[in-house]
């Protein structure tokens, strides 16, 4: 922990440079590049605008005061899953996938099902308005990492507010993995 | 693959090989693949329809003619699955200059040069195996002076083509520092060769009957300097690579042929040793006065890319023992046997083979009495080695195919003639 | 052995020596069986070369030519039969598996069949090319006059 | 001058320091360093490549081949870019950008000092892994955009093998990260300065920490850096001798230049991540042993001996070249670098001295600030040189093997290591 960065003065000199130009810079570009992920016929172009949203997202998380979740969104997802992604979506014949008509007979579902979930949203935020604090919180950036740690593992003796949730997820997921290898292996 | 439309589409392969078939062809999984009917060539389906939706694991690639690591003009048609070889089909003849045609059109004499050009990186031995032939064909045999500036000469061109050999095997693998070496120590053979002859390469060295030159002045000298010089580099190369880690995975185990499988294939030389045939023609059926020298046949035991790699090593040291022994017994006399000016051998067939630094190198000349050989066969030793390719490299990967093409030391002037 | 298969075959098989080197000159309907038999009981584990000699103005144009060795033995001995033009040749394929791109060449360079091989088809030669250039009626000239015929015109461009 | 003092006034990078224009200033200088630096790593690996191989290298343009990289980056600006036909245009023109970018993008936490930075992210170091890997996407993208086979093949390799070297360098990271947790607070970071600073404050560097454990880590980084690099031996997706070329089979020209670029910029990060993790970052050699004003005076020579040395090198090379007058303009041309050098190392030498009889002047603030930056290029020089190294001893790890060094061997050991930095750590505490 770099103990200068605790000083308040500091903070105050790092006060950040036109925050609403980026932020309508990554919120438009997240837009946008969703958009293109669900027109472009070719995958790949989907599957690189998707990388941009991911990390129009991580911009968004750093303005947000989490540089955290905004390092841990670029390493896991734009770094490790879309790899993955790119890894498989290569090895399919493009061409061939792009003149199939596979999931395009259920637009209109597709439609209704993203319509009821801009409703359920919608609803949330008018419905839960007193809940949702009027203004963004402002909290130091130089402890974010820490804050995470003592949420997810607790700290001093204090076991954390979401360290049973966390371990079960990890166990879910370690139960996935075990699950693909053996979907996948052919002799163990 | 999304780039079928750049690919002939005969060329896309549909129907996977039975798992079961490759099983028995890669080596060391199930007995012998010789003995099935179609074990070579066709065995990539190319002809096969179109294959079907997703199925995307297999690919054809080209490995060839422009390739780095397939020694000139090698074409190998690689089937993958990943990246792991199903098959494989070599398309060769992108050098092919009739030797055989023009030899039929060139008097003996004449036709002697062309040989050189056949193993353009041992031509001191295509030119010994063809001079020692048509001497045979008219039974007439070299002076000992002659034969033993022979030996001298072919042993370190062997002792040459090994380190070519070295130096490119290597940097195949990935290893680039040998190649510099070798080639530095290659250089000089290159020079006795020079100041013997005139020339590198392609040297034209010996003559139907006997050599055409006497050795120069400083000739012995300088071939003692060249033992006394090349000994602690061989060991050198050893050191860089026979214990090497990475060589040691990259090569053991890599491109396993039995013995068996070596012999039926026809597969001769250091590869074929490497299988733990002892076999060299030297010893078995020797020529050239080989059966003076007292030199070993060096073995290996696994068949194995590094087995072939210590044979040959150990095969440049016999090398050196062979010229230290010739170097010092040079009989005096004359070096040109008695031939007529025009070589015009009897009526009459031969075959003579030696041991070129590849395997067996072998010339089936038949005379119909004129100055012009009727038929000359040339029994290229890379050809029929390339032929095992296919065997040593089923379930091996991509690398393991430039590993292998490696450890044949082929050389393309020899197989597409 | 020479004696115990001339009993065998009759006059089917003819065992000559030339400067030391043995040859059995062999008809065509024994080949099949004679080249199993060396290999099996005579222990000709490795066959060297497989080539072609032609003879235009023989009756049977073609000599076929097998050089064998044993590596028990220590011996080299060639097997040759003579065939007509258009006649196929059995594969010793099955015999020895190296013989495969050396039947491919013989049939590249010489137009003689063999039949049970798995991909008879040109070797060194490209697919598309016109006739076979060892036969001696094969001209060296002839593919670059056509060459010259079709694309300049002209008769001859020597 | 009221920015320059304001920025000479703190300790802090530009960056945190609220100081935009030094800030902007410090990104400039960094990327032209860059790739300065990668002009002269290219020379240097092909005379120290020659030389390993008995050769010469490039001796003909300029003395002893010095402009060969300038030539080079010329033709390959002037040479014809070209796009197959069959490409995927956009993508294979986006590919060499995104993994230049990413390389570059990683020099903006790198803390060449306490202050010599553009910024000191609380996440640092995460940022560093982040960016660094999404250059496997421009390799990726590369090799699908040239749709054929070589490239495509090369990618995934390349994918396949970043990704899994990637759990093992983090785990090794990982394990660094606990050690900064040992110092008096208790408290870890992830910032690049917090970790140099850690070490600083412990009065060790972590590749001696908890020995073996730290030396451990730091092996199984350098080898991972190596993987994650592409360097030989494991330069598998550009395996000249298996895919011709790998993933830029089909680029030429500047795009080529680019991918160049990003590989060389890339080693240069790994390698500080590797500075700055377990040697120490930008602290010189033996700093508590070796303490006091009168080390602190000889150690801030070193710069300008360095230099001096490389002045006279360069001197005897002008005093050794052939006296024709053919060579008489690169005579000159040498001579004058030296004369270059020579002048480099008198400034140094006096910054060092009034520096050191003066600490409140300001050539004492340039003097600190050259020897962090000084120390903290001579480590990553180091580094430099080894990829040269392997890349000359080395033959080439295959596919399978590669994939089983790195999850069956490097990463139960990073797993190990781990484990027992926690255990170890929180014993002692």
């Amino acid at each position: 922990m770099n103990p200068l960065l605790m000083n308040p003065a500091v903070n105050a000199g790092s006060a950040p440079v036109a925050t609403p130009f980026f932020f309508y810079f990554l919120a438009g570009a997240a837009v946008v590049s969703g958009l293109f992920v669900i027109t472009r016929r070719n995958a790949v172009h989907s599957a690189l605008a998707l990388i941009v949203t991911l990390l129009s997202v991580a911009g968004l998380y750093l303005m947000l005061y989490a540089p955290f979740v905004a390092g841990v969104q670029i390493i896991a997802y734009a770094g490790g899953i879309m790899v993955l992604f790119l890894f498989v979506i290569m090895l399919v014949d493009i061409e061939r996938v792009s003149k199939e008509r596979q999931y395009n007979r259920v637009w209109p579902v597709g439609l209704l099902a993203a319509c009821a979930l801009l409703a359920l949203f919608v609803s949330a935020i008018v419905k839960g308005r007193s809940l949702l604090p009027d203004r963004m919180v402002q909290l130091p950036e130089s402890s974010n990492t820490q804050q995470i740690a003592a949420a997810l593992y607790g700290e001093a003796g204090r076991v954390g507010q979401y360290t049973f949730a966390f371990e079960i997820a990890s166990l879910l997921l370690l139960v996935a993995i075990l699950g693909a290898v053996i979907m996948t292996k052919k002799k163990i | 693959m999304n780039d079928e439309k750049t690919l002939d589409p005969k060329m896309i392969a549909s129907k996977p090989l039975d798992p079961k078939t490759i099983a028995e062809r890669v080596p060391g999984t199930a007995g012998s693949s010789l003995t099935r009917p179609n074990a070579a060539s066709s065995n990539l389906d190319l002809d096969a329809p179109d294959k079907p939706y997703l199925d995307s694991n297999e690919l054809i690639i080209n490995m060839g003619p422009q390739h780095p690591a397939t020694h000139g003009v090698l074409r190998v048609i690689l089937k993958l699955d990943g990246e792991k070889v199903l098959g494989t089909e070599c398309v060769i003849g992108y050098l092919h200059r009739g030797i055989e045609k023009i030899a039929e059109n060139r008097t003996y004499t004449m036709f002697n040069p062309y040989v050189d050009r056949m193993d353009y990186c041992a031509a001191v031995s295509n030119g010994l195996g063809y001079c020692e032939a048509v001497e045979k064909l008219m039974n007439v045999e070299a002076p000992p002076r002659a034969q033993y500036i022979r030996v001298i000469l072919t042993e370190l061109q062997r002792i040459a083509s090994h380190q070519l050999w070295l130096g490119t095997h290597a940097l195949d693998i990935g290893a680039m520092t040998p190649l510099f070496y070798t080639f530095r120590d290659r250089e000089e053979i290159l020079k006795i060769f020079e100041k013997y002859c005139g020339a590198r390469l392609t040297t034209h060295a010996f003559r139907i009957g006997g050599c055409q030159y006497e050795i120069y002045p400083g000739f012995e000298k300088d071939v003692k300097n060249f033992l006394t010089f090349v000994a602690p580099k061989i060991d050198e190369y050893e050191t860089l690579l026979t214990t090497n880690r990475i060589w040691l995975e990259r090569t053991k185990n890599v491109g396993v042929i039995s013995g068996k499988d070596a012999i039926a294939l026809g597969v001769t030389g250091p590869v074929l040793r490497a299988s733990g045939v002892k076999w060299d023609i030297r010893k078995a059926v020797p020529y050239a006065n080989y059966s003076k020298f007292d030199f070993e046949i060096p073995v290996g035991s696994n068949g194995d890319t590094y087995d072939r790699y210590l044979v040959r090593m150990a095969e440049m040291r016999q090398s050196l023992r062979i010229v230290e022994q010739a170097i010092n017994g040079i009989p005096e006399g004359p070096i040109m046997a008695k031939v007529p000016k025009v070589i015009k051998p009897p009526v009459g067939e031969i075959y003579h083979s030696i041991e070129a630094p590849k395997g067996e190198l072998g010339f089936f000349i038949v005379s119909d009495g004129s100055t012009q050989p009727y038929r000359l066969r040339v029994r290229p030793p890379s050809f029929v080695n390339l032929q095992a390719l296919d065997l040593m490299v089923r379930g091996a990967l991509v690398a393991d195919v430039v590993a292998v093409i490696g450890t044949f030391d082929i050389v393309l002037g020899e197989v597409d003639r | 052995m020479v004696e115990k298969y001339k009993r065998q075959y009759g006059s089917g098989i003819e065992a000559q020596t030339y400067l030391g080197q043995n040859y059995f000159t062999v008809d065509r309907s024994l080949i099949p069986d004679f080249l199993r038999l060396l290999r099996d009981e005579e222990q000709f584990d490795y066959c060297v070369d497989l080539t072609a000699a032609h003879y235009p103005k023989r009756e049977k144009q073609f000599d076929a030519i097998w050089i064998l060795y044993s590596f028990p033995r220590n011996e080299r001995i060639r097997v040759k039969t003579q065939i007509a033009d258009g006649e196929s040749l059995p594969s010793s394929f099955p015999l020895w598996p190296t013989t495969d791109w050396l039947e491919r060449e013989v049939y590249d360079m010489f137009g003689i069949k063999f039949t049970g091989h798995p991909d008879m088809k040109r070797i060194l030669l490209p697919d598309g090319w016109k006739g076979h250039p060892l036969r001696k009626d094969y001209d060296i000239l002839k593919q670059d006059t056509e060459w010259v015929q079709i694309n300049l015109g002209i008769e001859s461009g020597q | 001058m009221n920015i320059l003092t304001s920025y000479f006034g703190s300790n802090l990078p530009p960056g945190n320091a609220g100081n935009q224009l030094w800030a902007l200033i410090y990104v400039f200088i960094i990327f032209a360093g860059v790739a300065v630096a990668v002009l002269c790593m290219n020379w240097i690996e092909r005379k120290a490549l020659a030389h390993f191989q008995i050769r010469l290298g490039p001796m003909r343009v300029g003395p002893h081949g010095l402009l060969q990289p300038f030539a080079d980056a010329l033709k390959l600006m002037l040479k014809e870019d070209i796009i197959p036909a069959e490409a995927d245009a956009t993508v294979f023109w986006v590919a060499p950008v995104i993994g230049l970018l990413a390389a570059f993008t990683v020099y903006i936490v790198i803390p060449f000092g306490p202050s010599q930075a553009v910024t000191d992210m609380n996440i640092g170091i995460l940022f560093m892994l982040g960016v660094s890997s999404l250059g496997v996407l421009g390799i990726v993208t590369a090799g699908w955009a040239s749709n054929s086979h070589y490239p495509l093949i090369g990618a995934l390799r390349s994918s396949a093998q970043m990704v899994s070297y990637e759990v093992a360098m983090g785990m090794a990271i990982i394990s660094a990260i606990m050690m900064t947790s040992m110092n008096a607070g208790g408290i870890g970071t992830l910032s690049m300065i917090g970790i140099v600073q850690a070490q600083q404050q412990q009065g060790i560097w972590f590749i001696f920490k908890f020995f073996p454990l730290g030396f451990i880590a730091f092996a199984i980084f350098a080898i991972a850096m190596v993987a994650e690099t592409n360097r030989a031996p494991f330069d598998l997706p550009e395996a000249e001798s298996e895919l011709t070329a790998g993933f830029h089979t089909e680029y030429s020209g500047l795009r080529w230049s680019l991918f160049m670029l990003g590989e060389y910029a890339a080693m240069i990060a790994v390698s500080s991540i590797a500075v700055t993790l377990w040697l120490g970052g930008w602290m010189r050699p033996f700093p508590n042993l070796l303490n006091g004003p009168a080390w602190e005076f000889i150690f801030s020579l070193f710069p300008a001996l360095t230099f001096g040395g490389l002045a006279l090198i360069t001197f005897i090379g002008t005093a050794r070249m052939p006296s024709q007058s053919f060579f008489r303009i690169q005579r000159m041309g040498l001579g004058i670098f030296a004369v270059l050098l020579g002048f480099i190392a008198l400034l140094l030498l006096l910054i060092a001295v009034v520096g050191h009889s003066n600490d409140a002047s300001i050539a004492a603030r340039f003097r600190e600030g050259i020897d962090y930056v000084y120390w903290f290029i001579f480590k990553v020089a180091i580094f430099m040189y080894l990829f040269i190294w392997y890349r000359a001893t080395w033959p080439r790890y295959r596919f399978d093997q590669l994939m089983s060094v790195g999850w069956k061997v490097m990463l139960p050991i990073s797993l190990g290591v781990l484990i027992l930095t926690a255990i170890v750590g929180v014993l002692i505490k």
